[in-house]
Protein backbone atom coordinates (compact mmCIF):
# COMPACT_ATOMS: atom_id res chain seq x y z
CA UNK A 1 0.00 0.00 0.00
CA UNK A 2 1.38 3.73 -0.76
CA UNK A 3 -0.51 6.49 0.36
CA UNK A 4 -0.20 10.28 -1.10
CA UNK A 5 -1.00 13.41 0.27
CA UNK A 6 -2.66 16.02 -1.19
CA UNK A 7 -4.74 19.40 0.36
CA UNK A 8 -7.73 21.18 -1.28
CA UNK A 9 -9.59 23.93 0.33
CA UNK A 10 -8.20 22.80 3.87
CA UNK A 11 -9.35 19.93 3.20
CA UNK A 12 -6.30 16.99 3.32
CA UNK A 13 -7.00 13.84 0.62
CA UNK A 14 -4.73 10.89 1.20
CA UNK A 15 -4.99 9.01 -2.21
CA UNK A 16 -4.52 5.39 -0.95
CA UNK A 17 -3.24 2.57 -3.45
CA UNK A 18 -3.32 -0.79 -3.84
CA UNK A 19 -4.15 -3.74 -0.64
CA UNK A 20 -5.71 -2.38 3.09
CA UNK A 21 -4.82 -5.78 4.66
CA UNK A 22 -2.99 -7.78 7.10
CA UNK A 23 0.43 -8.18 5.40
CA UNK A 24 0.14 -4.33 4.29
CA UNK A 25 1.75 -2.28 6.08
CA UNK A 26 -1.33 -2.69 8.86
CA UNK A 27 -1.24 0.48 10.97
CA UNK A 28 -0.37 3.03 8.04
CA UNK A 29 -3.25 4.91 7.35
CA UNK A 30 -3.81 5.00 11.58
CA UNK A 31 -0.29 6.61 11.48
CA UNK A 32 -0.43 9.16 9.04
CA UNK A 33 -3.76 10.07 10.32
CA UNK A 34 -2.13 9.91 13.89
CA UNK A 35 0.14 12.40 11.99
CA UNK A 36 -2.04 14.76 10.99
CA UNK A 37 -3.74 15.64 13.87
CA UNK A 38 -0.83 16.34 15.24
CA UNK A 39 -0.21 18.91 13.07
CA UNK A 40 -3.51 20.22 13.44
CA UNK A 41 -5.19 19.27 10.21
CA UNK A 42 -8.71 17.74 11.61
CA UNK A 43 -10.52 17.34 7.48
CA UNK A 44 -9.78 14.31 6.28
CA UNK A 45 -10.79 12.46 3.05
CA UNK A 46 -9.51 9.17 2.66
CA UNK A 47 -9.55 8.58 -1.16
CA UNK A 48 -10.14 4.91 -1.82
CA UNK A 49 -10.49 4.53 -5.55
CA UNK A 50 -7.39 2.70 -6.29
CA UNK A 51 -7.55 0.32 -3.13
CA UNK A 52 -7.64 -2.90 -5.28
CA UNK A 53 -8.22 -5.26 -1.98
CA UNK A 54 -9.90 -4.71 1.54
CA UNK A 55 -10.53 -7.61 3.95
CA UNK A 56 -11.56 -7.43 7.50
CA UNK A 57 -8.23 -6.36 9.45
CA UNK A 58 -8.65 -3.57 6.33
CA UNK A 59 -12.18 -2.52 7.43
CA UNK A 60 -10.64 -2.20 10.81
CA UNK A 61 -7.94 0.35 10.16
CA UNK A 62 -10.39 2.20 8.02
CA UNK A 63 -12.79 2.01 11.40
CA UNK A 64 -10.16 2.54 14.14
CA UNK A 65 -8.95 5.89 12.10
CA UNK A 66 -12.20 7.45 12.22
CA UNK A 67 -12.38 6.88 15.61
CA UNK A 68 -9.40 8.32 16.13
CA UNK A 69 -10.30 11.52 13.81
CA UNK A 70 -13.60 12.35 15.38
CA UNK A 71 -12.26 11.41 19.34
CA UNK A 72 -10.37 14.50 18.33
CA UNK A 73 -13.28 16.33 17.37
CA UNK A 74 -12.26 16.11 13.76
CA UNK A 75 -13.91 14.89 10.29
CA UNK A 76 -12.76 10.99 8.33
CA UNK A 77 -14.87 10.77 5.08
CA UNK A 78 -14.53 8.40 2.33
CA UNK A 79 -14.38 9.04 -1.25
CA UNK A 80 -14.54 6.65 -4.18
CA UNK A 81 -15.61 3.21 -2.67
CA UNK A 82 -15.15 0.47 -4.96
CA UNK A 83 -18.08 -1.50 -5.94
CA UNK A 84 -16.64 -4.62 -3.41
CA UNK A 85 -16.18 -2.00 -0.44
CA UNK A 86 -19.39 -0.91 -0.26
CA UNK A 87 -20.60 -4.10 0.21
CA UNK A 88 -18.57 -4.76 2.85
CA UNK A 89 -19.40 -1.52 4.60
CA UNK A 90 -23.00 -1.85 4.19
CA UNK A 91 -23.40 -5.35 5.54
CA UNK A 92 -20.82 -4.49 8.62
CA UNK A 93 -23.82 -1.38 9.25
CA UNK A 94 -20.46 0.92 8.29
CA UNK A 95 -22.10 2.84 6.01
CA UNK A 96 -24.55 4.15 8.30
CA UNK A 97 -21.12 5.20 10.43
CA UNK A 98 -19.19 6.98 7.68
CA UNK A 99 -19.90 9.79 5.30
CA UNK A 100 -18.87 8.54 1.90
CA UNK A 101 -18.81 10.00 -1.06
CA UNK A 102 -18.53 9.80 -5.38
CA UNK A 103 -17.33 13.50 -6.01
CA UNK A 104 -14.15 14.68 -4.64
CA UNK A 105 -16.02 18.57 -4.97
CA UNK A 106 -18.84 17.34 -2.98
CA UNK A 107 -16.91 15.84 -0.64
CA UNK A 108 -14.91 18.81 0.23
CA UNK A 109 -17.53 21.37 0.38
CA UNK A 110 -18.96 18.85 3.03
CA UNK A 111 -16.34 19.61 5.73
CA UNK A 112 -17.03 23.25 5.25
CA UNK B 1 -10.79 -32.12 -13.45
CA UNK B 2 -11.67 -31.81 -16.95
CA UNK B 3 -13.77 -35.35 -17.10
CA UNK B 4 -15.18 -35.11 -13.50
CA UNK B 5 -15.51 -32.28 -11.00
CA UNK B 6 -14.81 -34.53 -7.93
CA UNK B 7 -12.03 -35.36 -6.03
CA UNK B 8 -10.38 -33.28 -3.47
CA UNK B 9 -7.27 -30.74 -3.60
CA UNK B 10 -5.28 -30.45 -0.10
CA UNK B 11 -2.58 -27.79 0.84
CA UNK B 12 -0.77 -27.32 4.17
CA UNK B 13 1.38 -24.99 5.11
CA UNK B 14 3.49 -23.11 7.84
CA UNK B 15 1.70 -20.59 10.12
CA UNK B 16 3.47 -17.39 7.74
CA UNK B 17 1.08 -14.30 7.08
CA UNK B 18 3.32 -14.43 3.78
CA UNK B 19 1.52 -17.20 2.30
CA UNK B 20 -1.90 -15.58 2.29
CA UNK B 21 -1.57 -14.31 -1.39
CA UNK B 22 -0.61 -17.90 -2.59
CA UNK B 23 -3.94 -19.45 -1.14
CA UNK B 24 -6.20 -16.91 -2.15
CA UNK B 25 -4.60 -16.95 -5.98
CA UNK B 26 -5.17 -20.86 -5.45
CA UNK B 27 -8.54 -20.69 -4.32
CA UNK B 28 -9.58 -18.01 -7.60
CA UNK B 29 -7.87 -20.45 -9.46
CA UNK B 30 -10.06 -23.77 -8.13
CA UNK B 31 -13.06 -21.05 -8.06
CA UNK B 32 -12.34 -20.52 -12.11
CA UNK B 33 -12.10 -24.31 -12.85
CA UNK B 34 -15.38 -25.04 -11.07
CA UNK B 35 -17.19 -22.12 -13.19
CA UNK B 36 -17.98 -19.47 -10.20
CA UNK B 37 -18.66 -16.60 -11.98
CA UNK B 38 -16.28 -13.75 -10.78
CA UNK B 39 -17.96 -12.32 -7.93
CA UNK B 40 -18.31 -15.59 -5.84
CA UNK B 41 -14.34 -16.75 -6.78
CA UNK B 42 -13.81 -13.51 -4.97
CA UNK B 43 -15.89 -13.60 -1.68
CA UNK B 44 -15.11 -17.46 -1.76
CA UNK B 45 -11.13 -15.72 -1.91
CA UNK B 46 -12.45 -13.84 1.27
CA UNK B 47 -13.95 -15.99 3.27
CA UNK B 48 -11.35 -18.57 3.07
CA UNK B 49 -8.74 -15.59 3.50
CA UNK B 50 -10.36 -14.47 6.78
CA UNK B 51 -10.52 -18.07 7.64
CA UNK B 52 -6.78 -18.88 7.60
CA UNK B 53 -5.88 -15.86 9.42
CA UNK B 54 -7.54 -16.67 12.20
CA UNK B 55 -5.69 -20.17 11.85
CA UNK B 56 -2.78 -18.65 12.06
CA UNK B 57 -3.06 -15.87 14.42
CA UNK B 58 -5.55 -17.34 17.01
CA UNK B 59 -5.43 -20.95 16.53
CA UNK B 60 -1.52 -21.16 15.74
CA UNK B 61 -0.51 -18.13 17.69
CA UNK B 62 1.58 -17.75 15.01
CA UNK B 63 4.00 -20.22 15.74
CA UNK B 64 5.67 -21.26 12.29
CA UNK B 65 6.27 -24.61 13.79
CA UNK B 66 2.52 -25.44 13.18
CA UNK B 67 0.74 -26.26 10.24
CA UNK B 68 -2.85 -24.73 8.51
CA UNK B 69 -4.58 -26.89 6.49
CA UNK B 70 -6.97 -26.34 3.52
CA UNK B 71 -9.40 -28.72 1.99
CA UNK B 72 -10.99 -28.27 -1.27
CA UNK B 73 -13.95 -31.19 -1.73
CA UNK B 74 -15.28 -30.97 -4.89
CA UNK B 75 -19.29 -31.74 -5.03
CA UNK B 76 -21.29 -32.71 -7.72
CA UNK B 77 -23.34 -29.27 -6.90
CA UNK B 78 -21.20 -27.48 -4.32
CA UNK B 79 -17.32 -26.60 -2.92
CA UNK B 80 -16.59 -27.47 0.36
CA UNK B 81 -13.84 -26.22 1.86
CA UNK B 82 -12.58 -27.28 5.34
CA UNK B 83 -9.52 -24.68 7.30
CA UNK B 84 -7.67 -26.74 10.34
CA UNK B 85 -5.16 -25.28 13.02
CA UNK B 86 -3.41 -26.45 15.80
CA UNK B 87 -4.92 -24.47 18.01
CA UNK B 88 -7.32 -25.05 21.21
CA UNK B 89 -10.81 -24.16 18.71
CA UNK B 90 -13.26 -21.58 19.90
CA UNK B 91 -16.77 -21.42 21.59
CA UNK B 92 -19.72 -20.55 19.04
CA UNK B 93 -21.29 -18.32 21.83
CA UNK B 94 -17.97 -16.62 22.32
CA UNK B 95 -17.80 -15.45 18.74
CA UNK B 96 -18.65 -11.52 18.83
CA UNK B 97 -21.94 -10.10 16.77
CA UNK B 98 -20.09 -7.33 15.20
CA UNK B 99 -23.03 -5.41 14.50
CA UNK B 100 -24.37 -5.22 18.09
CA UNK B 101 -24.06 -1.36 19.03
CA UNK B 102 -21.26 -1.95 21.53
CA UNK B 103 -19.23 -3.53 18.62
CA UNK B 104 -19.87 -1.66 15.79
CA UNK B 105 -17.12 0.52 16.06
CA UNK B 106 -14.11 -1.90 17.25
CA UNK B 107 -11.57 -2.06 14.84
CA UNK B 108 -11.82 -6.41 14.66
CA UNK B 109 -14.23 -9.37 15.18
CA UNK B 110 -15.11 -8.77 11.85
CA UNK B 111 -13.97 -11.85 9.64
CA UNK B 112 -16.17 -14.53 11.01
CA UNK B 113 -19.22 -12.38 10.72
CA UNK B 114 -17.51 -12.23 6.27
CA UNK B 115 -17.20 -15.81 6.27
CA UNK B 116 -21.02 -16.40 7.48
CA UNK B 117 -22.44 -13.77 5.01
CA UNK B 118 -20.55 -14.77 1.79
CA UNK B 119 -20.58 -18.72 2.24
CA UNK B 120 -23.93 -20.54 2.29
CA UNK B 121 -23.20 -22.88 5.07
CA UNK B 122 -20.26 -22.80 8.12
CA UNK B 123 -20.01 -24.74 11.02
CA UNK B 124 -16.87 -24.78 13.95
CA UNK B 125 -15.66 -27.98 15.29
CA UNK B 126 -13.41 -28.59 17.93
CA UNK B 127 -11.48 -31.64 16.67
CA UNK B 128 -10.71 -34.27 19.35
CA UNK B 129 -6.79 -34.12 19.08
CA UNK B 130 -7.43 -30.37 19.34
CA UNK B 131 -7.44 -27.60 16.85
CA UNK B 132 -10.35 -25.89 14.90
CA UNK B 133 -11.75 -26.90 11.78
CA UNK B 134 -13.41 -24.18 9.85
CA UNK B 135 -16.09 -25.95 7.17
CA UNK B 136 -17.76 -23.76 4.97
CA UNK B 137 -19.62 -24.36 1.69
CA UNK B 138 -20.48 -22.53 -1.19
CA UNK B 139 -23.28 -23.83 -3.68
CA UNK B 140 -22.84 -23.56 -7.67
CA UNK B 141 -25.82 -22.64 -9.62
CA UNK B 142 -25.71 -25.42 -12.24
CA UNK B 143 -27.86 -22.99 -14.60
CA UNK B 144 -26.80 -19.48 -15.83
CA UNK B 145 -28.90 -16.23 -15.76
CA UNK B 146 -29.53 -16.54 -19.90
CA UNK B 147 -30.12 -20.31 -19.93
CA UNK B 148 -33.85 -21.39 -21.66
CA UNK B 149 -36.94 -22.47 -20.21
CA UNK B 150 -35.79 -21.34 -17.10
CA UNK B 151 -38.28 -20.00 -14.60
CA UNK C 1 6.84 -15.04 2.88
CA UNK C 2 7.27 -11.51 2.81
CA UNK C 3 9.27 -11.52 6.10
CA UNK C 4 11.20 -14.95 5.66
CA UNK C 5 11.68 -17.24 2.97
CA UNK C 6 11.72 -20.20 4.72
CA UNK C 7 9.03 -22.60 5.32
CA UNK C 8 7.05 -25.38 2.83
CA UNK C 9 3.62 -25.65 1.46
CA UNK C 10 2.21 -28.78 0.63
CA UNK C 11 -0.35 -29.90 -1.83
CA UNK C 12 -1.94 -33.24 -2.33
CA UNK C 13 -4.88 -34.08 -4.54
CA UNK C 14 -6.50 -37.32 -6.18
CA UNK C 15 -4.73 -38.86 -8.94
CA UNK C 16 -6.28 -36.41 -12.13
CA UNK C 17 -4.74 -34.90 -14.79
CA UNK C 18 -7.08 -31.96 -14.66
CA UNK C 19 -5.48 -30.67 -11.34
CA UNK C 20 -2.23 -30.31 -13.72
CA UNK C 21 -2.84 -26.26 -14.45
CA UNK C 22 -3.98 -25.63 -10.81
CA UNK C 23 -0.73 -27.31 -9.68
CA UNK C 24 1.43 -25.24 -12.56
CA UNK C 25 -0.46 -22.19 -11.56
CA UNK C 26 0.61 -22.55 -8.11
CA UNK C 27 4.11 -23.26 -9.02
CA UNK C 28 4.04 -19.89 -11.33
CA UNK C 29 3.07 -17.86 -7.87
CA UNK C 30 5.70 -19.48 -6.25
CA UNK C 31 8.42 -18.86 -8.28
CA UNK C 32 7.63 -15.36 -9.04
CA UNK C 33 6.89 -14.98 -4.74
CA UNK C 34 10.14 -16.19 -4.60
CA UNK C 35 11.71 -13.45 -7.43
CA UNK C 36 12.66 -16.77 -10.13
CA UNK C 37 12.60 -14.85 -13.56
CA UNK C 38 9.83 -15.74 -16.16
CA UNK C 39 11.77 -17.80 -17.71
CA UNK C 40 13.20 -19.48 -14.61
CA UNK C 41 9.19 -19.79 -13.19
CA UNK C 42 8.26 -21.10 -16.70
CA UNK C 43 11.18 -24.31 -16.97
CA UNK C 44 10.60 -24.92 -12.98
CA UNK C 45 5.96 -25.39 -13.80
CA UNK C 46 7.26 -27.51 -17.13
CA UNK C 47 9.42 -29.48 -14.55
CA UNK C 48 6.84 -29.71 -12.14
CA UNK C 49 3.85 -30.51 -14.40
CA UNK C 50 6.20 -33.26 -16.29
CA UNK C 51 6.91 -35.09 -12.92
CA UNK C 52 3.03 -34.69 -11.87
CA UNK C 53 1.86 -36.58 -14.94
CA UNK C 54 4.54 -38.96 -14.43
CA UNK C 55 3.13 -39.60 -10.97
CA UNK C 56 -0.13 -39.54 -11.94
CA UNK C 57 0.22 -41.61 -15.25
CA UNK C 58 3.57 -44.46 -14.17
CA UNK C 59 3.24 -44.26 -10.79
CA UNK C 60 -1.04 -43.61 -9.50
CA UNK C 61 -1.59 -46.26 -13.10
CA UNK C 62 -4.41 -43.03 -13.09
CA UNK C 63 -5.95 -45.02 -10.03
CA UNK C 64 -8.17 -41.61 -8.49
CA UNK C 65 -8.70 -42.84 -5.10
CA UNK C 66 -4.54 -42.60 -4.59
CA UNK C 67 -2.68 -39.68 -3.91
CA UNK C 68 0.15 -36.97 -5.54
CA UNK C 69 1.58 -35.11 -3.12
CA UNK C 70 4.02 -31.90 -3.78
CA UNK C 71 6.36 -30.70 -1.04
CA UNK C 72 7.27 -26.80 -1.97
CA UNK C 73 10.52 -26.54 0.37
CA UNK C 74 11.86 -22.66 0.64
CA UNK C 75 15.35 -22.51 1.34
CA UNK C 76 17.61 -19.35 1.45
CA UNK C 77 19.51 -19.89 -1.75
CA UNK C 78 17.34 -22.48 -3.54
CA UNK C 79 13.68 -24.00 -4.46
CA UNK C 80 13.47 -27.64 -3.43
CA UNK C 81 10.03 -29.70 -4.82
CA UNK C 82 9.24 -32.83 -3.72
CA UNK C 83 6.88 -35.19 -5.90
CA UNK C 84 5.40 -38.46 -4.58
CA UNK C 85 3.03 -41.53 -5.88
CA UNK C 86 1.95 -44.29 -4.51
CA UNK C 87 3.00 -46.21 -7.35
CA UNK C 88 6.51 -49.23 -7.50
CA UNK C 89 9.32 -46.42 -8.14
CA UNK C 90 11.65 -46.49 -10.72
CA UNK C 91 15.06 -48.19 -11.65
CA UNK C 92 17.03 -44.76 -12.92
CA UNK C 93 19.09 -47.35 -15.17
CA UNK C 94 15.40 -48.02 -16.69
CA UNK C 95 15.16 -44.56 -17.54
CA UNK C 96 15.49 -44.41 -21.69
CA UNK C 97 17.78 -41.55 -22.96
CA UNK C 98 15.58 -39.92 -25.57
CA UNK C 99 19.07 -38.50 -27.40
CA UNK C 100 20.07 -42.46 -28.29
CA UNK C 101 19.22 -42.81 -32.17
CA UNK C 102 16.80 -45.18 -31.54
CA UNK C 103 14.84 -43.60 -29.16
CA UNK C 104 14.79 -40.23 -31.10
CA UNK C 105 11.60 -40.68 -32.96
CA UNK C 106 9.46 -42.34 -30.35
CA UNK C 107 6.62 -40.30 -29.02
CA UNK C 108 7.39 -40.61 -25.48
CA UNK C 109 10.01 -40.63 -23.10
CA UNK C 110 11.03 -36.80 -23.22
CA UNK C 111 9.39 -36.22 -19.31
CA UNK C 112 12.35 -36.99 -17.23
CA UNK C 113 14.56 -35.23 -19.31
CA UNK C 114 13.03 -32.06 -19.59
CA UNK C 115 13.42 -32.69 -15.82
CA UNK C 116 16.64 -33.32 -15.67
CA UNK C 117 17.63 -30.34 -18.40
CA UNK C 118 15.44 -27.55 -16.78
CA UNK C 119 16.29 -28.16 -12.70
CA UNK C 120 19.87 -27.76 -11.36
CA UNK C 121 19.78 -31.30 -9.50
CA UNK C 122 16.78 -34.11 -9.58
CA UNK C 123 16.92 -37.23 -7.37
CA UNK C 124 14.86 -40.18 -7.45
CA UNK C 125 14.15 -42.38 -4.35
CA UNK C 126 11.87 -45.12 -3.91
CA UNK C 127 10.46 -45.12 -0.38
CA UNK C 128 10.52 -48.11 2.14
CA UNK C 129 6.45 -47.65 2.02
CA UNK C 130 6.36 -47.48 -1.57
CA UNK C 131 6.16 -44.74 -4.25
CA UNK C 132 8.63 -42.65 -6.06
CA UNK C 133 9.77 -39.48 -4.73
CA UNK C 134 11.54 -37.30 -7.07
CA UNK C 135 13.48 -34.54 -5.66
CA UNK C 136 14.42 -31.11 -8.04
CA UNK C 137 16.28 -28.24 -6.85
CA UNK C 138 16.03 -25.38 -8.68
CA UNK C 139 18.98 -22.45 -7.05
CA UNK C 140 18.07 -18.36 -6.97
CA UNK C 141 20.11 -15.89 -8.45
CA UNK C 142 20.32 -13.60 -5.37
CA UNK C 143 21.88 -10.53 -7.48
CA UNK C 144 20.37 -9.78 -10.54
CA UNK C 145 22.40 -8.72 -13.46
CA UNK C 146 22.03 -4.86 -12.65
CA UNK C 147 23.43 -5.08 -9.73
CA UNK C 148 26.63 -2.98 -8.98
CA UNK C 149 30.00 -4.46 -7.28
CA UNK C 150 29.27 -7.22 -9.03
CA UNK C 151 31.83 -9.39 -11.12
CA UNK D 1 -6.18 -26.95 -28.85
CA UNK D 2 -7.88 -25.56 -32.16
CA UNK D 3 -7.15 -26.42 -35.44
CA UNK D 4 -7.74 -24.28 -38.36
CA UNK D 5 -7.36 -25.69 -41.84
CA UNK D 6 -6.12 -24.07 -45.02
CA UNK D 7 -4.73 -24.65 -48.60
CA UNK D 8 -1.69 -22.50 -50.44
CA UNK D 9 -0.16 -23.34 -53.25
CA UNK D 10 -0.64 -27.29 -52.82
CA UNK D 11 0.37 -27.23 -49.25
CA UNK D 12 -2.13 -27.96 -46.44
CA UNK D 13 -1.41 -25.12 -43.95
CA UNK D 14 -2.33 -25.85 -39.90
CA UNK D 15 -3.33 -23.08 -37.88
CA UNK D 16 -2.70 -24.81 -34.10
CA UNK D 17 -3.99 -22.51 -31.32
CA UNK D 18 -3.58 -23.46 -27.94
CA UNK D 19 -2.20 -26.01 -26.07
CA UNK D 20 -0.81 -29.23 -27.26
CA UNK D 21 -0.49 -30.77 -23.94
CA UNK D 22 -1.81 -34.08 -22.65
CA UNK D 23 -5.00 -32.73 -21.39
CA UNK D 24 -5.58 -30.84 -24.39
CA UNK D 25 -7.46 -33.61 -27.37
CA UNK D 26 -3.64 -34.97 -27.20
CA UNK D 27 -4.44 -37.38 -30.95
CA UNK D 28 -5.73 -34.36 -32.23
CA UNK D 29 -2.96 -33.24 -34.67
CA UNK D 30 -2.03 -36.51 -35.73
CA UNK D 31 -5.40 -37.89 -36.76
CA UNK D 32 -6.30 -35.00 -38.61
CA UNK D 33 -2.98 -35.37 -40.09
CA UNK D 34 -4.23 -39.03 -41.00
CA UNK D 35 -6.83 -37.95 -42.48
CA UNK D 36 -5.12 -35.63 -44.55
CA UNK D 37 -2.98 -38.45 -46.00
CA UNK D 38 -6.16 -40.51 -46.42
CA UNK D 39 -7.06 -37.31 -48.97
CA UNK D 40 -3.77 -37.27 -50.60
CA UNK D 41 -2.63 -34.46 -49.21
CA UNK D 42 0.82 -35.12 -48.38
CA UNK D 43 2.50 -31.62 -47.92
CA UNK D 44 1.54 -30.33 -44.33
CA UNK D 45 2.66 -27.23 -42.70
CA UNK D 46 2.33 -26.78 -39.10
CA UNK D 47 1.58 -23.19 -37.69
CA UNK D 48 2.52 -23.62 -34.38
CA UNK D 49 3.13 -19.77 -34.22
CA UNK D 50 -0.09 -19.18 -31.85
CA UNK D 51 0.19 -22.18 -29.57
CA UNK D 52 0.45 -21.15 -26.16
CA UNK D 53 2.06 -24.26 -24.53
CA UNK D 54 3.63 -27.50 -25.21
CA UNK D 55 4.97 -30.53 -22.82
CA UNK D 56 6.96 -33.52 -23.66
CA UNK D 57 3.44 -35.19 -24.86
CA UNK D 58 3.04 -32.19 -27.21
CA UNK D 59 6.52 -33.05 -28.90
CA UNK D 60 5.37 -36.37 -29.16
CA UNK D 61 2.40 -35.26 -30.83
CA UNK D 62 4.41 -33.66 -33.62
CA UNK D 63 7.15 -36.24 -33.68
CA UNK D 64 4.07 -39.05 -34.03
CA UNK D 65 3.03 -36.77 -36.42
CA UNK D 66 6.28 -36.74 -38.20
CA UNK D 67 6.41 -40.04 -39.06
CA UNK D 68 3.33 -40.61 -39.74
CA UNK D 69 3.65 -38.25 -42.77
CA UNK D 70 6.90 -39.39 -43.34
CA UNK D 71 6.19 -43.23 -43.20
CA UNK D 72 4.07 -42.47 -46.22
CA UNK D 73 6.47 -40.41 -48.79
CA UNK D 74 4.65 -36.68 -47.66
CA UNK D 75 6.71 -34.01 -45.95
CA UNK D 76 5.50 -32.28 -43.00
CA UNK D 77 7.22 -29.10 -41.66
CA UNK D 78 7.07 -26.66 -39.31
CA UNK D 79 6.56 -22.84 -39.07
CA UNK D 80 6.75 -20.48 -36.44
CA UNK D 81 8.12 -21.96 -33.41
CA UNK D 82 7.76 -19.49 -30.24
CA UNK D 83 10.78 -19.23 -28.49
CA UNK D 84 10.37 -21.83 -25.94
CA UNK D 85 9.15 -24.50 -28.13
CA UNK D 86 12.71 -24.22 -30.24
CA UNK D 87 14.36 -24.71 -26.94
CA UNK D 88 12.52 -27.78 -26.29
CA UNK D 89 12.98 -28.97 -29.51
CA UNK D 90 16.64 -27.51 -30.00
CA UNK D 91 17.60 -29.85 -26.76
CA UNK D 92 15.52 -32.94 -27.35
CA UNK D 93 17.64 -33.08 -31.07
CA UNK D 94 14.66 -32.49 -32.88
CA UNK D 95 15.63 -29.57 -34.64
CA UNK D 96 17.58 -31.69 -36.89
CA UNK D 97 14.36 -33.80 -37.65
CA UNK D 98 12.56 -31.06 -38.17
CA UNK D 99 12.77 -28.62 -40.96
CA UNK D 100 11.22 -25.19 -39.82
CA UNK D 101 10.75 -21.78 -40.93
CA UNK D 102 9.88 -18.22 -39.52
CA UNK D 103 8.75 -17.02 -42.96
CA UNK D 104 5.14 -19.12 -44.31
CA UNK D 105 6.15 -17.85 -48.24
CA UNK D 106 9.38 -19.32 -47.94
CA UNK D 107 7.80 -22.76 -46.06
CA UNK D 108 5.50 -22.96 -48.94
CA UNK D 109 8.19 -23.03 -51.62
CA UNK D 110 10.37 -25.67 -49.87
CA UNK D 111 7.87 -28.19 -50.63
CA UNK D 112 8.30 -27.56 -54.77
N1 LIG E 1 -8.99 -20.54 14.51
C1 LIG E 1 -9.36 -20.00 15.68
N2 LIG E 1 -8.93 -20.52 16.85
C2 LIG E 1 -9.29 -19.96 18.03
N3 LIG E 1 -10.10 -18.89 18.15
C3 LIG E 1 -10.56 -18.31 17.02
C4 LIG E 1 -10.23 -18.83 15.74
N4 LIG E 1 -10.83 -18.06 14.80
C5 LIG E 1 -11.51 -17.11 15.48
N5 LIG E 1 -11.34 -17.25 16.81
C6 LIG E 1 -11.93 -16.39 17.87
O1 LIG E 1 -13.08 -15.75 17.33
C7 LIG E 1 -12.95 -14.33 17.43
C8 LIG E 1 -13.63 -13.65 16.24
O2 LIG E 1 -12.91 -13.88 15.05
P1 LIG E 1 -13.11 -12.93 13.81
O3 LIG E 1 -14.55 -12.74 13.59
O4 LIG E 1 -12.34 -13.49 12.68
O5 LIG E 1 -12.52 -11.51 14.24
P2 LIG E 1 -11.03 -11.11 14.67
O6 LIG E 1 -10.11 -12.16 14.14
O7 LIG E 1 -10.84 -9.78 14.04
O8 LIG E 1 -11.04 -11.05 16.17
C9 LIG E 1 -11.45 -14.09 17.50
O9 LIG E 1 -11.15 -12.87 18.15
C10 LIG E 1 -10.98 -15.31 18.29
O10 LIG E 1 -11.14 -15.08 19.67
N1 LIG F 1 6.52 -41.85 -11.04
C1 LIG F 1 6.96 -42.92 -11.75
N2 LIG F 1 6.72 -44.19 -11.31
C2 LIG F 1 7.13 -45.26 -12.03
N3 LIG F 1 7.81 -45.17 -13.20
C3 LIG F 1 8.06 -43.95 -13.70
C4 LIG F 1 7.67 -42.78 -13.01
N4 LIG F 1 8.06 -41.69 -13.74
C5 LIG F 1 8.67 -42.20 -14.82
N5 LIG F 1 8.69 -43.54 -14.81
C6 LIG F 1 9.27 -44.44 -15.85
O1 LIG F 1 10.27 -43.71 -16.55
C7 LIG F 1 9.96 -43.67 -17.96
C8 LIG F 1 10.41 -42.36 -18.58
O2 LIG F 1 9.60 -41.30 -18.13
P1 LIG F 1 9.55 -39.96 -18.97
O3 LIG F 1 10.93 -39.54 -19.29
O4 LIG F 1 8.74 -38.98 -18.18
O5 LIG F 1 8.83 -40.32 -20.33
P2 LIG F 1 7.37 -40.89 -20.62
O6 LIG F 1 6.53 -40.57 -19.43
O7 LIG F 1 6.95 -40.16 -21.86
O8 LIG F 1 7.55 -42.37 -20.85
C9 LIG F 1 8.47 -43.92 -18.04
O9 LIG F 1 8.08 -44.46 -19.26
C10 LIG F 1 8.24 -44.86 -16.88
O10 LIG F 1 8.53 -46.20 -17.24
Amino acid sequence: MTIDTRTSNGVTILDIHGKITIGEGSAEIRNKVRDLLQAGRKHILLNLGDVSYVDSSGIGELVSSYTTVTNQGGDLKLLNLTRKLRELLAITKLLTVFDSFDDEKEAIESFQ
Amino acid sequence: MSSNKSGEFEISFSSDIGFLDLVQSLSDNIGSMLGFDADSQYWIGLSLRESVINAIQHGNKEDRSKRVKVRFEFRSDRLVILVRDEGHGLKESDIPDPLQPDNLLKPGGRGIFFVRSFMDSVAFNVRPKGGLEVRMEKRMNRKSEGDENDD
